[in-house]
């Protein structure tokens, strides 16, 4: 079954700038199915000779039939492209673009909440399913493995970490989510929590969190009430000082909820097995599984 | 991004929220001058980007033109230490000087983003004056708490109930709410991160004020702002911290570490941050060098690390995807040759063209210790900083 | 059964200055159950000795169990009014207030679209059922007599003047609506017929349009396909010119649609008796009962 | 409420949207050093409140100061007769003189409220130049209709879409696009009710550009923009009109009518309006007093209406509820006896206190035919006009 993505998963790309145009790149190597790239002023092209360009989603989108829409425009156009993606139908949207000012995540949250797209980002590193082989962002394919473990995190390179170290201990992954690092974002950790939990791909979930913000403590709740399968779980910056920002929007300790000694609290209140230190969640999900 | 308390009420003004007349000095003489306007009685105030200026003595009253000017001689050029402040405190260029108002009622009232709500939050209360941190702890009952709507914004109605709720005489409540809506509007048209007004006064001719005000914006909202981003004083932040924001990387100066920390992704560096703990060690820095970063911005990372002095040794974690670890390298190796460090390394590098980054590291002749993952990083940073060596 | 209204009817004022109290005074002459009004300066006080005024309408439905709600504040406040009773959850608000900046009322609209509230107006009389004595705006009670024939109506006094004409001819009201004369309100014709077609008080339906918009093409197209009923229609402003308001915002001919002679010519295609001058609706009406 | 194009002008630079440098004139002078500045070459134009100038006579394409003081000084002072004027014209009290622009294309793009899409609707097409009727009414497809989002406005991706349908080059579609993206602010921010560019230039430099500009504002709307109320030019409205809106009267003078109108509520004046036709005669006027009016402005009514010459009866239908019959009735009085006509009255007043008010007409002396509802009244006006009388 798996999550997200699928085998009739259809990858149209916004904002095919020098990033953009090599993460593109990147997806279609890993497998991926690219119908369909999308530029103002290059409708008419091609993409690497094999995809044709578009000057809007709406021409690609009923031109291709494309379902899933991947954002690499600049952040000051970043909610504009979600707007436009969610205008054409798009089921599922992924928005890579960091640094897209908080009021238009109001905004574009608020106006996409009855819309039947799913948003997940904006600043994360998307999405990759090694069995079907689709990529749907930036996760590089390489330290992937096939394997049942769902990966779910704020973060983008310390996702990678994670699964480096699942890999490395043999611990495949079903799918590998980054809901990203802003503080107002569309897919939440109980969303893709949710998920895995109705996978019958996946056995156990890894799941990091960070200082800032009150996700990981929604995250433990519903964990608490409806995960049945095994969590293992980190959080980071518990060297981080109040009031500071590590980098992410949302990483700002603004009280003690945003802690993360309270956070790991309360995942391990919710019966998560939480990772005494970020170097040992691969060694904590094997331990889990008896391995 | 924080501004300035002139520059604050400026704003507030242009939005039409009633503010003390007030005007700017950057010498006693200007101050001695402004008092003058004022009738004499006045409130001198150190203009710095840090909350605590009171007990501090950094705000004074005076009720005479020469004790406006001496209050601003002894703030001038001066640098203000408050408990918000780094240790050596931050430099005073301006004083503000404010006419003194009767005040009848301190309230509060501030706007913040919710990440919860989705939208910005008023949070106001009847106890103005005091540090909101406090109130909220002790008598969390006191605060009221009003998300806007994200699309139509504050309602008049929820203005006007939560000037109500804070006590605002029942005659004044059409303009404390009018006052409210507008810095809802500042909040939302000038993409702030923080409205706070500290006190709200209602004075005693019947007026509702604001007599602080403090305003921060989100820094990725700046490009359509330019008459804010033209706000910034570089001086009010620390030099590092300034360097590193100059040069597009996200760096925060921790005090008290030792280990110097330099690495790709935001998460990632939090995580090497708890490794040093681990290792026994404080973090000296957050450190991320982003995703694309050339070899000279590289460099330029690994210069700000080297130039704080609290630094011992550096932890280098780096995940090569979009950012290549021969580039990465090569910008290390340039880096320690311009500053000429001898400061042991502890490196991980992963990911693109790992192996050729750690052969340019090696060749280059760095004082580098060389890891696979996070844990043999705390083992081998406790070496290095017990005095062991590779 | 009747619409909108009935013996449960708790009626909520909001806006009682010097014509809102004079109206909500004759609300209550007429027999309607006012339970509250709001006023932000006279709350803790009562209304006429006997209903008690709230700050706000929050206040006032949780105190009351109010379950319409009626605003008479002047233009510049109204949305705020109509958003602040829509959020205090009252199912039916009814905004008289007229001069409603049409910009607050394209927000406001699209704001309560997905509530579960009902609004009439702005800029409309309200609504008045004789057989349950409630009367929900500013129709005078005297002309209006208990009987089976509904209006809708755009225009205040000409509704009064069909009531005239209909209670002359000894023709019964069941209920009667005024939508007003705004081009962006709430409540549609189409959604009063749908009303009285479903009301089992309701054997016939006079319908009284004007010029300007395309409202009257939308309730014909209804007609035509969903109302069984007979009824009786009139569009006023034959004899205006093009491109002048006629008083409503609404009422201005802005192209071919917007003509009276349009309308009529399209209301009789769908089959509507149509009244040959505003002074025959009710003999219009009385042919049609065949009395 | 209208403004005039030069004052259109600034308000869409002050939005950054592009137009031709230009200044406005009140004398043939003024003109000429306007011209003088723009090196000769420039364009006149008559600032009045209606469409049609071209072929009026009030756009002048001038190629020296000289002919550019000749063409203001033939249009300043003289009323301008186009089309959509009234028969006698409206005056002509300042011209506009802009820089020619060098055209490559004429496009068009407009802003209207939408009460189907309870939204600002954006009209646009690549047949700039021209009566937009016209091209809606032969080639509607060349019209691109795009509507905002009622709570998040124009996306900027409608705006390129926008561009790209009515032809921008590909490389201008950006400019364009941020163009109607300010349109619409313009549109949404100061309450207007059209905003129509026609023609939006694409010049032979490669610039976008409004060529033209037509702005109208929400009179419901005006109290939050003082600064737009305070662009009213009063002299471009007909008299009665503007002397009926100072009264706080709904009133419109029709062209050719003989029955003056008199009635509480618009649809009833409409329906008044109607029965005079059925009564062989056309109305002069719709007038709604309103629901609350007082005597004096009943009176003011009444005299504007007598004031109007081509009035020769007046058909009075009031329905009193708010307002009382008995003081529409001393109003009456107040007018005719303020005016002293003899004029022919028809009158219907039903409601509260309409047998006091009838009996105080009756008393009055004046030449009053009462009837019971509008079918009598239709009856009565009848034998008025044809000379009958009670």
């Amino acid at each position: 079954m798996g999550i997200l993505i699928d085998e009739n998963t259809r990858l149209l790309v916004q904002g095919l700038g020098r990033d953009g145009s090599f993460q593109a790149s990147r997806c279609r190597a890993y497998g991926t199915n690219m119908v369909a790239g999308v530029h103002p002023r290059r409708g008419g092209t091609m993409f690497e000779d094999e995809v044709p360009i578009f000057e809007t989603v709406a021409d690609a989108v009923a031109a291709t039939g494309a379902n899933v829409g991947l954002i690499f425009v600049p952040a000051s156009g970043a909610a504009d492209a979600i707007i436009e993606q969610v205008d054409a139908g798009l089921p599922l949207v992924v928005c890579i673009s960091e640094g897209v000012p908080v009021q238009d995540m109001v905004t574009t949250l608020a106006y996409i909440e009855d819309k039947p797209t799913r948003l997940l980002g904006p600043n994360c590193p998307g999405l990759i399913r090694p069995s079907t082989k689709g990529k749907i962002g930036i996760i590089p394919g390489n330290i992937l493995s096939e394997g049942r473990v769902g990966v779910v995190s704020r973060s983008g390179t310390l996702t990678y970490e994670a699964v480096v170290q699942l890999t490395e201990l043999g611990i495949g992954q079903s799918t590998c989510v980054g809901i990203g690092g802003d503080p107002l974002h569309g897919t939440t950790f109980v969303d893709v929590l949710e998920m895995f939990e109705n996978d019958d791909e996946t056995d156990a979930i890894v799941m990091i969190g960070e200082i800032g913000g009150t996700k990981e403590q929604q995250a433990a709740e519903y964990i608490k009430n409806h995960v049945t399968k095994p969590v293992v779980g980190a959080i980071v910056g518990q060297t981080a000082p109040p009031g500071k920002r590590m980098g992410h929007a949302g990483a700002i300790i603004t009280g003690k909820a945003a802690l993360a000694s309270e956070k790991i609290r309360i995942l391990e209140e919710a019966g998560v097995h939480v990772a005494e230190s970020p170097a040992v969640i691969g060694a904590k999900m094997a331990e889990v599984l008896g391995r | 991004m924080n501004i300035h308390e002139y520059q604050a009420r400026e704003i507030l003004e242009s939005y039409g929220v009633a503010v003390p007349r007030a005007g700017v000095a950057s010498t006693p003489d200007e101050a001695r001058k402004l008092a003058e306007g004022f009738g004499g009685r006045a409130v001198v105030k150190a203009q710095v980007h840090a909350g605590g200026r009171g007990k501090a003595g950094g705000v004074k009253l005076v009720s005479s033109p020469d004790e406006a000017a001496e209050a601003a001689a002894g703030m001038l050029g001066k640098n203000l230490i408050t408990h918000q402040t780094r240790s050596e405190g931050v430099p005073v260029r301006k004083v503000m000087v404010a006419e003194l108002t009767d005040i009848a009622d301190e309230l509060y009232v501030a706007i913040t983003m919710d990440a919860d709500a989705k939208a910005p939050m008023v949070m106001a209360s009847s106890e103005g004056g005091m540090d909101i941190e406090e109130v909220a702890a002790n008598t969390p009952d006191k605060i009221v708490r009003v998300a806007a709507d994200p699309l139509i914004g504050l309602s008049p109605y929820h203005a006007r109930d939560i000037a109500m709720k804070i006590g605002v005489p029942i005659d004044l409540v059409r303009p404390a709410a009018t006052l409210i809506t507008n810095l809802a509007r500042v909040f939302q048209e000038k993409d702030a991160s923080l409205v706070e007004i500290n006190p709200l006064v209602v004075t005693t001719d019947g007026k509702v004020m604001a007599l602080d005000a403090k305003i921060g914006f989100e820094d990725d909202a700046l490009f359509r702002h330019p008459e804010i981003a033209a706000l910034e004083d570089p001086e009010q932040n620390d030099a590092l911290e300034q360097k590193a924001h100059d040069a597009g990387l996200a760096y925060v100066k921790l005090d008290g570490g030792r280990v110097g920390c330099m690495v790709n992704g935001a998460g990632l560096a939090m995580a090497t941050m708890d490794i040093t703990k681990t290792a026994g060690a404080d973090p000296a820095n957050f450190l991320d060098v982003g995703g694309g970063a050339a070899e000279d911005k590289i460099a330029e990372a690994f210069e700000i690390i080297v130039s704080d002095s609290d630094v011992e040794a550096i932890l280098v974690n780096l995940f090569g995807g979009i950012l290549r670890c021969d580039v990465a390298a090569r910008g290390i190796v340039m880096g320690a040759n311009n500053t000429g460090t001898q400061m042991p390394l502890v490196v991980a590098m992963r990911g693109t063209n790992a192996e050729e980054g750690l052969q340019i590291l090696a060749d280059a002749g760095l004082n580098v210790t060389t890891v696979g993952d996070l844990g043999e990083a705390a083992t081998a940073l406790t070496q290095v900083l017990s005095g062991g060596s590779n």
